[in-house]
């Protein structure tokens, strides 16, 4: 489904990734791992059109996304959360949800100045369908609250709530479990899941290992910009050079 | 914040609220001048002058027993502030006549609201439109542009220089100016060979001078206020320039010959008769007006008087004029200042009629030359 | 006759003339600009008010040699240090009080601080335009067919001065560097232990006194007003974008190839819209290479 | 939503009253300067509070909208409607065009060229004589009309900028409450994640420049028309830098406060006219003052104020017990 190709970049002088390949299949969650500094924030800025890569390509069943700006790959069906979640904080929660549905109103700047009817329909039906992903992510009690607000576990399910408003095929989450308790990881695993089963495939990065094994189905090693080893949860565990350069660490 | 607007307030209804109880025993004159922004090089002594005269007429006890009180808004030179500053004149402060704006811009704003209200009007700003069509409350002190034109073509022509470059300042002066000068060329068998303006902030014209070098030119016509043409002056220096230069009225006052220094030696311009009122022969009209003019003005402001400050000087005096023959009402005011006839001013010898709201000739205006840093009468 | 061989000057002369009066007047708008520029890196500011500074260098001298009768060398020194005191006190009282600067609240602030200074030295000072006598006389000197001021050569010679120290401050000495460090990353500095809060007040302090600098030193060719440092500020700001906001040489070759442009577009093209034809670049310089004409490209980061 | 509706019909009120209750009729000539006025604050409070870009150039396009409807009326004879609907087209136009490239530009950059665009602006004003008069102006450009009314007096003119005035407002308040003011917050918020979500940042902020030119231009328009008479220094910097500071002053991101910014700001010269020249510096001190300790505006700032300063009180008598 998600196809990255040869993909290199670099800031001035430095590296920061070389010729990185590999794919997603679909319905697949699929971790990216590695140390710091290896490159996988990098490659998820790319991937969703923030940084233009220096070199390769990304392809999108098929499609090579790799130079089309991130608001066009959301209507694309590919969406992303953020390492340190980007709230709109000014906003409140149910607007957070509904600004995710941006892509699925089309009411123009004349329309929504003289408040047409279509425009008061549309937004009873994106204001709707908002709900329904709140609850999805169970947090419908915080609707009314102004995000800028909320605790960072609410506000990492706010954002993932966000994300699945825009009807993705393909998320990328940028370390969804950093700063959150045990408990919230565990709730953070099963939601996971249950986007997976939503037919959404899932692409992480993520430090927590133990959530890593747990919920992905194949694995990439990054390490210093490069690709270190890829597989099932088992043979990475298992790989040599994964153990030396990052298992074997901690 | 709060405690700054309070007393901001306080203090503007009571200034109103003073205003409006002296308003019996009083006539209200207004005056709209750009006390700042970029003409308060107008604004300033014409407030100023203003202030002094209206002073003196009621030290000496007023106008037929009635004092004047002058009611001055600073325009900043634009015309929506002169608009709105008009319209306070009139409906809220009451006055009867209003002197200024200093522009021709800010007067072609307000003249419309001074004829719709029924008030005169005397600009103090020099474009001839103001009163050309002539409008039934709109009169003006400041001399026509075309009338300084006139004097500097007559002296290309007794000197036989038929082809002149001209250099304007880009703003409503020199606009003007070059409207005029323009307008009046073929009139005097004049040919313009180079067509140049500068903008009224410019430090540098070597480029616009360079062009005038290298054309077929015979002599440059500057119109500027200062600080322009003083840098002109310095650059037709630096460039080795030997054309004779001549400038506008716009810098008759010693403040051009500081600024320009050597460089304005042997300059020739049309100016009022202010600037050179001491060597006026005791014969003229206007000497009296004028000697009187600088030395108070040097007694109270400690500054040379310019012909700037001559314009709103002469209005406030054309309006004490036919206030003494009429009455205080807009209507008989207007009606008077029309009847004007020879009243020796600072500007010149105004005599209006139904047919010229200007009121001066060419003979309002005199040559004058740099010699020896002052200024010297070419005969 | 004077008249016929002027008359003979030839195109070639002419554009010669205006090469000159551009680089002139250029070396002027550098000068300023580096004044802009080295805000800039210290702060990432752009300070709205760094005209004014120009104005109050020029101003302060008038003063000194009008009202105090100081000899021009003592007037110029304590016009320098006034205005450094200005930048320190506009600094301490405007910027650093903020408590969460962005650039729009920078630039409004700075804004206000130049019209609230322009107010002041009006007041003060009055409306009128004032005269500085020239450094070393006003006879034009010959270069080739064209002429320039002896004015013009301090002009040059204090640009020089201000690009080598500049380089020379930045490159090698302490706080220098960690001006650079503070303004390519805040946080960071502070975390190494540099006094960001001080380093900010530096580039105030140096960039004013380079400001008034370059007031003093053009105020003989452009006179001195309240307002002289509008048009002033506005060029140097041009200069600066051209040469990417460099402290050094990209500032200078923006500065002079501004002029040369001015002076060009005003001989051949139309002296009318001159400045026009100023911001004209600026924007196309914005448009298509906003880092500058003589920077290298950085990939941009959002 | 409702209590939206009720602040906007207590406005529409105030607005028609006003008259009844102002006797002199230089009071009614201000209120109409502080119609045009809070058009072109809204406008700029549109671009600068919302999508959070700065604007220095307002001027130029609010000077556009009075020129072109000024020249093809006084000179071109063209009735005053189509001339301002023609103006507001061109400039809307005008500015959707430059504001591509012109929108890539953040923070400084963007301040420094719509500067430069407004000088520009400015500069044609003043150099093309033939068709602009120059410095001293254009005169001579009729008033509206409408059905045999001709809007030639105060009162007249009144009614006629401020049914301009609550029709822009009425527009921009169901503009930002829409899922378009949603997404400029957004932006304002956080542009990455906005784009993320599928919102062309760029697009919508050059739809908005756009828009807020266009509301200028026909502010300008109605300036002229009521002016009769246009000349460039109306259209400066310096106007640049009044609106803005009616924005700030008022209150960014707010449309009410576009109102309340503008009123201040064209009152107070009226107040000020006792401090004569000190006038200027009132307003630098203003700008610096209030971007510095009143970010949010007097529309959030005064009740923050008084709250403050209801909690002093309350305290007050616990000391002295």
């Amino acid at each position: 489904m998600l196809e990255i190709r040869g993909i290199t970049q670099r800031f001035g002088g430095i590296t920061a990734l070389e010729d990185i390949s590999f794919s997603v299949a679909k319905g697949d969650i699929t971790g990216i791992i590695g140390p710091n500094g290896a490159g996988k924030t990098t490659l998820f800025n790319i991937a969703t059109g923030i940084y233009s890569q220096t070199k390769g390509q990304i392809f999108l069943d098929g499609v090579d996304i790799s130079r089309i700006p991130a608001e066009r790959l959301a209507r694309r069906g590919l969406v992303r959360t953020f390492q340190n979640i980007e709230l709109f904080g000014t906003l409140t929660v149910l607007e957070n949800v509904m600004l995710g549905l941006h892509t699925q109103s089309r009411c123009g700047m004349l329309a929504c100045m003289t408040k047409m009817p279509w425009h008061i329909a549309e937004e009873r039906r994106i204001r709707t369908k908002a709900m329904v992903l709140l609850e999805f992510c169970g947090i419908t009690n915080l609707a009314d609250q102004v995000a800028g607000s909320l605790p960072f576990g609410k506000g990492r399910l706010l954002e993932i709530a966000r994300a699945m408003a825009t009807a993705p095929r393909i998320m990328l989450m940028d370390e969804p479990a950093a700063g959150l308790n045990n408990r919230e990881t565990n709730e953070l695993a099963l939601l996971i899941r249950k986007i997976r089963d939503a037919g959404v495939t899932v692409v992480l990065v993520e430090h927590d290992m133990e959530l890593v094994m747990d919920i992905c189905d194949r694995i990439v090693v990054l390490n210093l910009g490069q690709k270190l080893a890829e597989g099932t949860p088992r043979e990475i565990q298992e790989h040599p050079a994964v153990i030396a350069a990052y298992l074997g660490e901690g | 914040m709060k405690r700054l607007l309070l007393p901001i307030i306080t203090f503007a209804l009571l200034s109103i609220w003073a205003g409006s109880c002296l308003a019996a025993s009083t006539i209200k004159i207004g005056a709209l001048f750009s006390v700042t922004g970029p003409p308060s090089f107008l604004g300033e002594p014409e407030r100023n002058s203003a202030k002094m005269v209206v002073d003196e007429i009621n030290a000496k006890g007023g106008i037929k027993g009635k004092k004047l009180e002058l009611v001055v808004y600073d325009t900043q030179g634009d015309a929506t502030k002169a608009v709105q500053a008009a319209n306070r004149l009139i409906k809220e402060d009451k006055v009867v006549a209003i002197i200024g704006p200093s522009t021709t811009g800010e007067s072609m704003a307000v003249l419309s609201v001074a004829e719709k209200e029924g008030i005169p009007l005397i600009s103090c700003a020099a474009g001839s439109k103001i009163t050309d069509p002539v409008k039934k409350w709109v009169f003006k002190t400041a001399q026509n542009d075309g009338l300084a034109v006139t004097k500097i073509f007559e002296h290309l022509n007794k000197r036989k220089i038929n082809k002149v470059a001209i250099l304007t300042v880009s703003d409503g002066f020199g606009a003007s100016g070059r409207e005029q000068l323009k307008a009046h060329a073929a009139k005097f068998g004049i040919q313009i060979v180079v067509d140049d303006t500068y903008g009224p902030k410019d430090t540098d014209m070597t480029s616009q001078l360079t062009k005038i070098r290298g054309s077929q030119a015979q002599a440059i016509v500057c119109w500027g206020t200062n600080p322009g043409p003083a840098v002109i002056a310095k650059n037709v220096k630096q460039l080795g320039i030997k054309l004779p230069l001549y400038m506008s009225h716009g810098v008759s006052s010693k403040k051009f010959i500081d600024l320009a220094g050597d460089a304005a030696e042997g300059i020739i311009l049309p100016s009022g008769r202010v600037i050179v009122a001491d060597v006026l022969p005791a014969s003229d009209k206007q000497k009296k007006s004028l000697v009187a003019f600088v030395k108070d003005y040097q007694k109270h402001y400690k500054a040379e008087g310019d012909h700037f400050g001559g314009h709103a000087w002469d209005a406030i005096m054309l309006l004490k004029g036919a206030i003494e023959r009429g009455g205080d009402t807009p209507a008989a005011i207007r009606d008077q200042l029309e009847k004007t006839r020879g009243f020796a001013g600072i500007g010149g010898i105004f005599t209006y009629n139904t047919a010229d709201h200007a009121g001066l000739a060419k003979d309002a205006f005199v040559l004058v030359q740099v010699r020896n840093k002052d200024w010297a009468l070419v005969k | 006759m004077a008249c016929l061989k002027q008359r003979n000057m030839g195109l070639s002369d002419q554009i010669a003339q205006y090469l000159v009066s551009g680089l002139s007047t250029g070396a002027i708008y550098a000068l300023i600009g580096i004044g802009f520029a080295i805000i800039y890196n210290g702060t990432e500011i752009i300070n709205f008010a760094q005209g004014e500074m120009v104005m109050l260098g020029g101003m302060f001298t008038l003063f000194g040699l009008d009202v105090l009768k100081l000899p021009l060398p003592v007037a110029i020194l304590m016009a320098v240090t006034l205005t450094t005191l200005s930048g320190v006190l506009f600094e301490r009282l405007t910027i650093r009080p903020l408590k969460s600067p962005t650039p729009l609240s920078l630039v409004i602030i700075t804004i206000g601080g130049s019209i609230l200074i322009r107010g002041i030295a009006m007041l003060v000072g009055g409306k009128d335009t004032h005269a500085i006598p020239a450094f070393s006389g006003s006879d034009p000197l010959s270069i080739g067919s064209a002429t320039i001021l002896p004015q013009h050569l301090w002009i040059f010679a204090l640009t020089v001065i201000a690009i080598v120290l500049n380089k020379l401050f930045f490159q090698y000495s302490i706080t220098g560097k960690a001006m650079r460090a503070c303004a390519a990353n805040r946080r960071a500095a502070g975390l190494v232990g540099i006094d960001v809060r001080r380093m900010v007040l530096f580039s105030f302090a140096i960039s004013a006194g380079l400001g008034s600098l370059a007031g003093i030193i053009v105020a003989p060719l452009t006179m001195t007003s309240y307002d002289v440092g509008v048009m002033l500020g506005l060029k140097g700001f041009c200069a600066a974008i051209i040469g990417g906001l460099s402290g050094g040489l990209g500032t200078v070759l923006g500065g002079l190839l501004l002029g040369v442009l001015e002076s060009l577009g005003a001989g051949l093209i139309s002296s009318g819209y001159k400045d026009a034809i100023a911001f004209i670049i600026l924007l196309l310089i914005l448009f298509i290479r906003p880092q500058g004409l003589f920077s290298r490209a950085q990939t941009e980061r959002v | 939503m409702n209590r939206e509706v009720y602040k906007f019909l207590v406005l529409v009120a105030i607005v028609l009253l006003c008259p009844l209750a102002v006797h002199e009729g230089y009071i009614l000539n201000v209120l109409v300067f502080v119609g045009i006025h809070t058009m072109l604050a809204l406008a700029l409070n549109l671009l600068l509070g919302y999508a959070g870009q700065i604007s220095l150039g307002q001027a130029g396009f609010f000077g556009l909208g009075a020129y072109i409807s000024g020249i093809l009326t006084a000179t071109h004879g063209v009735n005053p409607w189509l001339a301002m609907g023609e103006g507001a087209v061109v400039v809307t136009l005008l500015a959707f065009l430059i504001g591509f490239p012109i929108l890539k530009l953040k923070g400084h950059y963007l301040a420094m060229a719509t500067l430069g665009l407004g000088i520009i602006i400015y500069i044609v004003f003043n150099e093309a004589v033939d068709q602009t008069g120059g410095p001293s102006g254009l005169s001579g450009i009729p008033n509206l009309s409408l059905g045999g009314i001709i809007f030639d007096n105060d009162l007249k003119n009144y009614y006629l900028i401020w049914t301009f005035v609550l029709l822009s407002m009425g527009l921009a308040l169901n503009l930002v409450h829409s899922r378009i003011g949603r997404a400029l917050r957004a932006i304002h918020d956080s542009e990455v994640a906005a784009r993320v979500m599928g919102v062309n940042a760029r697009l919508l902020k050059v739809q908005i420049f756009a828009l807020s030119a266009g509301l200028s231009a026909v502010a300008g328009s109605l300036y002229a028309h009521t002016m009769t008479f246009v000349a460039p220094a109306s259209f400066g910097f310096n106007f640049s830098v009044e609106l803005v500071t009616m924005v700030i002053i008022g209150g960014l991101a707010s449309i009410y406060g576009s109102l309340l910014g503008a009123a201040l700001l064209t009152l107070l010269p009226e107040l000020l006219r006792a401090f004569q020249d000190y006038d200027i510096i009132v307003y630098g001190l203003l700008l610096i003052i209030m971007t510095m300790y009143m970010p949010g505006g007097l529309v959030k700032g005064v009740p923050a104020l008084f709250s403050a300063i209801r909690s002093r009180l309350k305290r007050k008598p616990s000391a002295h017990a």
